[in-house]
């Protein structure tokens, strides 16, 4: 009964929206970073933030290699080709996008 | 087990990079035997069927390949009138006809998962 | 149409800068006329919509305030307002322009949970 | 002292309120007897130039009354050519000539202000 | 030689916005309220923020009727129409408009 | 012709998310062909720009850090990064992918204060 958010945007610029989004969700729910949220992988604090609200962090692998972002790894996020963003999509009940 | 996708797109092609991570993912639902019960383009992401859009060689033309990509699976694929009214989107291709936003409801109704790209 | 569904709008941008909510309500009220349970719920600078004495000609535009009286027209009565927002914001559930029931904590986590689709434009 | 004003507007029509404010703004600008070099329709702003816009009757028609108030004053109001092709603005209409970047630093050059919208 | 910086967002949703133009504003620089920048109105924090950096604060009259905002005089902060917008354009050297 | 003007071109996007610093690096070069003054200054999640290591065949993209080599090719030199930006995301001057230098404080001010014309995209 578990929900995937999605989230395009970074915290740096748009940290209302992620906020809005952490008050919506619950703990088991998953949380894929897609678009410019790759940047948050460089955010631990904004990391910690949503680990510690017990949500499970992922992040769409082509968009951290455009941005050159090779954080995913250290920072404890998997990374997902475009396959497995389809296999969270059919594991968790919804799909909830939050974007600017 | 397949699972029927509703994709609701509010991004433009272009100015946004919504439209086109909108695109992998149903290339990728359709690669993983899932289906999609209908993709429909509201709000900026009306754009998306524009059929004069002109890119240069080097870029992708999103719209076209929505086109593509809708022709060969057949996939229901749907503009919503007001937003396209609004956005001076006026082109009616047979394969993505201009509805109400009814079949967005629908859409909706019949599918296991609605994703939505913005 | 076998299929009754539990469909919650999240409304999170603030009237006039951009069309989002007027279009989103577009939305809801579409699935309320196919009879689906809809839900509405005000976050962020969404909250602004239920601010009252709007002067929407001040810009020449239309009052957005009375598209939400659309949605009792439309039996639509879970309109829910995210408490942090509202707090944020300075703004206290009455006077608001419509009836809105303020949400938050596990509620909120809870509203979410139960719903079928949720769409957050 | 008259003051010669360039206009950016790199907002849509509908979707944003910045090509709203700058139609009021153009419209002061020439009440207050000052002058518009240009108006420069640039990135998600070239929509403003669309032909095909319906817009219900409570609504207003920001692209028609661009072509009213560049009509009625004679602007010089150009759409940018590349942002145009990528969103499909293909209209040629007189009163505003789709054309170059080029056309955009001339008018910075010679207006005593620039202005954007977004 | 001064400048009159537009700003078209809220700071509740657009911090880094507010900050980015702080930086790039002097003392003696003017900031005008638009559009949903209104809502800062209703910000005592963003505006002391601004006040203290110097800047003098006005706000779109239109823009802050469409709202309800009837916070321009309480917070001190002067309400123009679009005449008046015309002329602080010209009165000012340039202008630069921070939006979303 | 008669006249020389600076232009300041602040670019506040991040790439691939959205097309608005590709566009205004068109813009930046058009000034630049014009022989005018041009400045550019990446700041906020514009700073990304610069950084290394971009892959944008990956998303079937065009490399907007390749892009910024004609700003070379146009002899724009005055390419600046705001400090506090590069700071806030744990990226330093080197490596960057051109040749930046770094501003804040008054010279930031400074910077601001003595372009004729601004454009923040």
């Amino acid at each position: 009964m578990s929900t995937l958010h999605t989230l395009n945007a970074s915290a740096r610029e748009q940290a209302a929206l992620l906020q809005r989004l952490l008050r919506c969700a619950s703990t088991g729910d998953s949380l894929l970073l897609i678009e410019n949220g790759a940047y948050n992988l460089t955010d631990a604090d904004t990391l910690n933030t949503v680990k510690a609200a017990g949500l499970t962090i992922y992040c769409l692998q082509a968009d951290a290699l455009a941005r050159g972002l090779k954080h995913a790894e250290l920072a404890g996020v998997q990374t997902v080709d475009d396959n497995q963003f389809v296999a969270l999509a059919c594991s968790h009940q919804k799909v909830i996008s939050w974007f600017v | 087990m397949i699972v029927n996708f509703a994709l609701l797109i509010t991004a433009a092609p272009f100015s946004q990079q919504g439209a086109a991570t909108a695109l992998r993912f149903a290339r990728a639902v359709l690669a993983n035997g899932h289906s999609i019960e209908r993709v429909f383009f509201f709000r900026d992401g009306v754009h998306n069927a524009s059929q004069f859009t002109i890119t240069p060689q080097d870029e992708n033309n999103i719209p076209a390949e929505w086109l593509q990509l809708c022709s060969e699976h057949t996939i229901d694929a749907v503009v919503c009138v007001s937003a396209a009214n609004k956005r001076g989107i006026i082109n009616t291709n047979t394969n993505m006809p201009i509805a109400g936003l009814g079949l967005l409801t629908d859409a909706m109704i019949n599918a296991d998962r609605l994703i939505t790209f913005g | 149409m076998s299929t009754l569904k539990t469909i919650l709008f999240i409304l999170q941008r603030a009237p006039y800068g951009s069309s989002a909510t007027r279009e989103a309500l577009d939305a809801a009220l579409a699935a309320a006329a196919f009879e689906q349970n809809v839900q509405v719920l005000f976050s962020g600078d969404g909250v602004w919509h239920l601010s009252t004495d709007q002067q929407a000609d001040a810009i020449s535009s239309k009052d957005t305030s009375k598209m939400l009286q659309a949605l009792d027209y439309y039996d639509i009565s879970d309109v829910f307002v995210d408490k942090i927002s509202l707090q944020e914001r300075g703004l206290s559930v009455t006077p608001l322009t419509i009836t809105a029931k303020t949400i938050g904590g596990d509620t909120l986590k809870q509203l979410i949970r139960t719903a079928d689709c949720v769409v957050a434009l």
